[in-house]
């Protein structure tokens, strides 16, 4: 009774390790933050595609042309569109200083609300709220193609001489970026759905692969949080390719130990071989990650009232 | 806690169905509501990003919770949990309905907003008489018909009778008028803006797939390979030839070229899909805890 | 007057819009003659396949039909082509879905093509509520199938669907969802998908049931991710997948055709029966010779391409 | 009478326009385009208006509030949740965001949302990667030399249990397939450490190496993902000549 108690059902399914390696993940990056937050300045490497993004500004202010912005199609706000925007929120401060109009199209009511409270944040933050205007910030549809004619149609119309695409697109980025690409608009983008990547790459000038667009953020400002968070993701990702090499000799080894009969199909006859158990199950790493607990019975009280609705 | 672990029905939270319970306690957290609203309107600024804070932890605490507090094990609806650890467990699962309604619904009020934009951009440009000014009569047009034929539609169909318009031979004007305007032109269109895809793949590739760099070569020989491979009669034929050739020798046969294709997606396509993955992940979880803890600001100030 | 353009920068800067022109012609033309052209299945093809055919008679299995038109190349012949499956071996089905709020009326309206095509060969009518229930579209998918990984029943809490003569009931009191409290009540779960859904849906139910997909091609990778780390037991991927499925729906696996040859070979599975005579074939076999003409043409203009740059090069060095 | 004056006539038709306006633009942008443009966008934003009410809130929000009429006595579905009506004042909190004084309260109503999301990451993380990670490992040294690569075991014809032995080697390919895996998985993965001085050698190379082996996985997405789109183009072809111009126009079955 009591292990039923202290062992719920999810760490029947997952196994108690998911739950800790999961902590561990968490603690590094809290750790890290604090690290930071203590003022250890800490190094990140040169991301290129970020480096473009003031070139792409200052281009659109010699063209007076606007700014596009799009922070993905999220069916609601999350992570993805609030890095998108953060990003968004610097590239309109550079915008707002160059007196430069931007268009910032939104997919969800949500990241519309959000866009809207922070670009005017930004605004007022460089004091220059009068140029500010709140149909830059625009939803324009939460239809995936209709979002993609509208947004083709607004590039078109206002030949946008800088376009970024950051967040999370599907098949849609492809339209985005040939559209942009046809009136010579200068391109900065990135998908975390990394299935969408190389359109991306063969159509834009500057791209963020994979994780490059969570490092965007702590590249550009260079808050404390951000860049303790970044080494703690690294650190994170160390520990995993650790737990992959460890598991792999672990794995290697098991397999050649045993040792047994088993069939060699070129002179046709048994030999003595290591015997692999080539059922993933089995082996050790598989087993840390999915344990596959016994089912157990718990004696409980019965609710009369359900009984008698049964 | 007591009122919150409620398992009987009716009770304080759930009353039946029209029953005058049931509507003051409507009325009732509409006005709490109310009051709430007021009050955070004129609550002092300093309250506001504790606030914020507060709520947004809640949000996250509760899937956290879920996650390490252990579940009852396998809990039957007709037996009731064992202790106070089980209880809360069952509690936080039960909670899980209605957990999960919320960011839907809240977001479901929100659009308000979204189409609000939407007119205010429209109405404007057609009061002004600006560029374009009739498309967005077009626009506006549109989306009343639409919404008018949708409710209309959807109210028809309500009740047993509903059924009946499954079948076109009963419609009446309002169930062509959403057909025609719903999978007559909107799903078309859809459809249609997803096919020029294909255009544009066209034309990037014929642009961007040129011999320059290393990249660019790996990229565009892999894409060529897999894109041969997946062509039934390209891959039919070489390996055809291969197996004749091979005549026995199952070494060979490895240089099918779907064996080949096959090989690199699933050594090289999935493996870098999954090292992104990993990174992505990582990224997600990082970002989600810095918001679940409000430890950095929305809008990234510089 | 401007200077003449060399043979290699004419190859580089052909004008967009005759490349587009070619592919609508390439992609119209082969249409109006179907043939059928040779294939080899693919093992993730044969896996869902077999997986269907694992299915028992009078089972019930969870089907997340979350594509709308907008995929209908790809994704209305690979849900055929599942229920024709399931619809033969007699299997009820529970629709939800997570994906698009159209979703389950494309479904439907899917479902009675089929019924037709099946009462015209003398079958019985596949019934709504008691062969199939359309539970409907769940807004917030994410969380709701991360209910449905605790408790079916309580993610389909007050969902209803049309009951012969009863008009809207609660799903749950129909026949075939008796007694599948937890998803692990179900035998399989099949996804036909173009969207994220699926990914949605292993993140939060691997493990918990088999997981069947049938995914737009443009998934086929991240989902070929999950299937080779078993968290899915099978999936057909775009057109390709299609094809292989109504090839096997034809030929089955290692089982011998009308003249006694097997056509699909696999060392992983005993005989598996196909459906020979009945109507297999679909969109797949409609579509997928034309494709060879358009991915022909794509081939085509990358190597004029290259031509065109190494001619301009060697221009260059004289 | 011509199938193009029916009902069904006049629909797909429809459709076909709608196509070839929105086609249109691959020439280059003009009124027609513009026309269907914003004829897209009023419907999508019309239908949204009805599912918002008919999808999202009525089942989820509406009935569970107000509760449905019970189909039989102490069904606990009759009942309603008036807590549920919370959730109005939560969601209006964000049409304050066009006020100048109390724009920050729309961020209470994005904050929970947001908190939500990031909860659940949390949850999911190692139920989506955990199996990934252990995936990943594989033996990456063979245990039998006497067939390099995997043998062809329809051919064999083994008994049961021979046949369990011999698949269950690791073969020299096998082995090699594992260990690329193994390193592109890992390069991939050290070309996205960023914190990192890049002057150490190793993650140097490793980096760099990895995003070669990137590259190799974009074009197989690439392409795997062509074939997809062009076949909805496909489709389209085919609604147009086939089911409009064949079966609508010519009027041929």
């Amino acid at each position: 009774m009591l292990i039923a108690e202290a062992v719920g059902q999810q760490y029947r399914e997952t196994g108690w390790f998911g739950v800790l390696f999961t902590a561990i993940l968490v603690s590094f990056l809290l750790i890290n933050i604090q690290r930071a937050k203590m003022g250890k300045n800490l190094y990140i490497r040169r991301i290129a595609g970020l480096n473009a993004i003031d070139e792409a500004i200052g281009r659109a202010t010699e063209m007076g042309r606007p700014v596009l912005m799009v922070p993905g199609l999220s069916d609601n706000v999350n992570a993805i569109a609030v890095q998108a925007i953060n990003i968004f929120a610097y590239v309109s401060r550079l915008a707002a200083r160059f007196a430069n109009p931007i268009l910032l199209c939104c997919y969800n009511a949500a990241v519309f609300t959000l866009a809207q409270e922070v670009i005017r944040d930004v605004y007022q933050e460089e004091g220059l709220l009068d140029r500010f205007d709140p149909d830059s910030v625009r939803f324009v549809s939460d239809r995936q193609f209709a979002f993609a004619a509208g947004v083709s149609g607004l590039i078109l119309r206002e030949q946008t001489a800088a376009t970024f695409f950051l967040g999370e697109f599907y098949a849609e980025a492809l339209i985005f970026a040939e559209t942009a690409n046809s009136i010579g608009a200068i391109q900065v983008a990135s998908s975390t759905e990394a299935t969408q990547t190389p359109f991306f790459i063969a159509a834009c000038d500057y791209v963020l692969i994979g994780d490059e667009f969570y490092a965007a953020s702590a590249y550009l400002t260079r808050q404390p949080v951000l860049v303790g968070s970044l080494v703690g993701q690294d650190w994170s990702k160390l520990l995993v390719i650790a737990l992959i090499v460890f598991g792999t000799i672990f794995n290697t080894i098991t397999v050649q130990s045993k040792t047994t009969k088993a069939w060699d199909d070129d002179n046709g006859v048994y030999k003595d071989v290591s015997e692999r158990q080539n059922d993933p199950k089995q082996s050790f790493i598989q087993q840390l990650a999915t344990p596959f607990l016994p089912k157990m019975e718990v004696e409980r009280p019965k609710d009369p009232e359900a009984e008698a609705n049964k | 806690m007591n009122l919150i672990l409620q398992s009987k029905v009716p009770n304080f939270w759930a009353q039946p169905f029209n029953s005058q319970g049931l509507w003051m306690g409507v009325i009732g957290g509409l006005i709490v509501g109310i009051l709430l609203f007021l009050g955070l309107m004129f609550m002092p600024a300093q309250f506001r990003r504790p606030v914020v804070t507060f709520c947004t932890f809640i949000g996250g605490a509760y899937w956290v919770l879920l996650y390490i507090f252990p579940a009852p094990i396998d809990l039957q609806k007709t037996e009731m949990p064992t202790g106070p650890v089980e209880s809360i467990g069952k509690w936080l699962t039960d909670a899980n309905p209605v957990v999960v309604s919320i960011s839907g619904t809240v977001t479901a009020f929100m659009l308000g907003l979204g189409i609000f934009s939407l007119l205010s951009i429209h109405l404007k440009r057609i009061s002004r008489r600006q560029k374009d000014w009739v498309y967005s009569v077009v626009l506006l047009v549109s989306l009343v018909s639409m919404t008018f034929f949708g409710y209309a539609d959807y109210i028809s169909r309500q009740g047993p009778e509903g059924t009946k318009l499954d079948l076109q031979a009963n419609w009446g004007l309002v169930n062509y008028g959403r057909d025609l305007l719903f999978d007559g032109l909107l799903q078309q269109m859809d459809a249609a803006m997803f096919s020029v895809i294909a255009f544009y793949i066209l034309s990037a590739a014929y642009r961007a797939f040129r011999i320059r760099s290393v990249e660019a070569t790996i990229l565009l020989s892999t894409a060529l390979l897999v894109i041969l491979s997946l062509m039934g009669a390209v891959a039919f034929i070489w390996n055809g030839s291969v197996q004749h050739l091979a005549n026995g020798n199952d070494f060979l046969l490895n240089f099918q070229l779907t064996e080949i294709a096959g090989w690199i997606r699933r050594t090289f396509e999935t493996s870098s899909l999954r090292g992104i993955a990993f990174g992505v992940g990582i990224g997600a979880l990082a970002m989600g805890l810095r918001i679940w803890l409000s430890l950095e600001r929305t809008g990234g100030g510089a | 007057m401007q200077p003449q353009k060399s043979l290699g920068e004419k190859l580089q800067s052909l004008p967009k819009q005759v490349l587009y022109l070619i592919l609508i012609v390439l992609t119209s033309v082969p249409l109006f003659f179907p043939v059928k052209v040779p294939n080899e299945p693919l093992e993730s093809s044969i896996d869902l396949y077999a997986s269907l055919m694992a299915v028992k008679p009078g089972e019930t299995v969870l089907l997340a039909s979350d594509w709308t038109n907008s995929t209908r190349g790809e994704s209305l012949g690979q849900f055929n082509s599942v229920m024709r499956i399931l619809m033969r071996h007699n299997v009820n089905v529970v629709l939800y879905s997570t994906g698009d709020a159209q979703a389950p009326r494309v479904a439907q309206d899917a479902i009675a093509k089929l019924n037709q095509e099946r009462m015209a060969t003398g079958k019985p009518e596949y019934k709504r509520w008691e062969n199939f229930v359309s539970v409907g579209f769940f807004p917030n998918g994410e969380a709701t199938v991360n209910g449905m990984g605790t408790s079916v029943r309580a993610s389909f809490n007050g969902k209803k669907d049309f009951a012969p003569g009863r008009g809207l009931t609660d799903v749950y009191e129909s026949p075939i969802l008796k007694g599948r409290e937890k998803v692990s009540d179900f035998p399989l779960l099949i996804v036909v998908t173009g969207s994220k859904t699926s990914n949605i849906t292993v993140e939060r139910l691997s493990g918990k049931v088999p997981i069947a997909f049938a995914v737009t091609g443009v998934m086929g990778p991240e989902t070929g991710n999950f299937y080779q780390s078993q968290q899915i037991v099978g999936f057909a991927s775009g057109l390709k997948g299609l094809y292989d499925l109504e090839g096997l729906m034809e030929d089955g696996v290692n089982t011998p055709d009308k003249s006694g040859n097997v056509v699909v070979k696999s060392s992983k599975y005993g005989p598996i029966p196909g459906f020979p005579g009945e109507k297999n074939d679909g969109q797949g076999r409609a579509y997928y010779p034309t494709l060879h003409f358009a991915v022909g043409l794509l081939i085509l203009a990358v190597i004029i391409g290259n031509v065109g740059m190494f001619l301009s090069r060697a221009g260059g060095r004289k | 009478m011509h199938p193009l004056f029916t009902y069904d006539g006049i629909k797909v038709t429809c459709g076909v326009l709608a196509t070839v306006g929105l086609y249109s633009v691959l020439y280059r942008e003009n009124k027609f385009y513009r026309f269907f443009e914003h004829l897209f966008l009023g419907l999508a934003a019309g239908w949204t208006l009805v599912t918002i009410w008919v999808e999202t809130l009525k089942g989820p929000w509406w009935d569970i509030m107000v509760g449905v009429p019970p189909e039989k006595a102490g069904d606990p579905i009759g009942n309603g949740n008036w807590a549920y009506i919370l959730l109005l004042p939560l969601g209006l909190m964000g049409y304050m965001v066009f006020s100048k004084k109390h724009n920050w309260m729309s961020r209470i109503p994005i904050g929970i949302i947001l908190g939500l999301w990031s909860g659940q990451q949390i949850q999911i993380w190692y139920n989506t990667y955990g199996k990934q990670i252990a995936g990943t490992a594989q033996p990456i040294w063979p245990t039998t030399l006497s067939s390099l690569t995997v043998p062809n075991y329809d051919k064999l014809q083994l008994a049961p249990d021979a046949l369990a032995a011999a698949k269950s080697q690791v073969y020299l390919s096998q082995a090699i397939t594992n260990f690329l895996f193994l390193v592109t998985v890992v390069c991939v993965l050290s070309y996205f450490l960023f914190s990192f001085d890049a002057k150490s050698k190793a993650v140097k190379s490793a980096s760099s190496l990895g995003r070669y082996l990137l590259m190799i996985g974009f074009g197989a997405i690439f392409g795997s993902t062509v074939l997809m789109r062009f076949t909805l183009l496909i489709d389209r072809m085919y609604f147009i000549w086939i089911e409009w111009f064949n079966n609508i126009i010519l009027n041929r079955h």
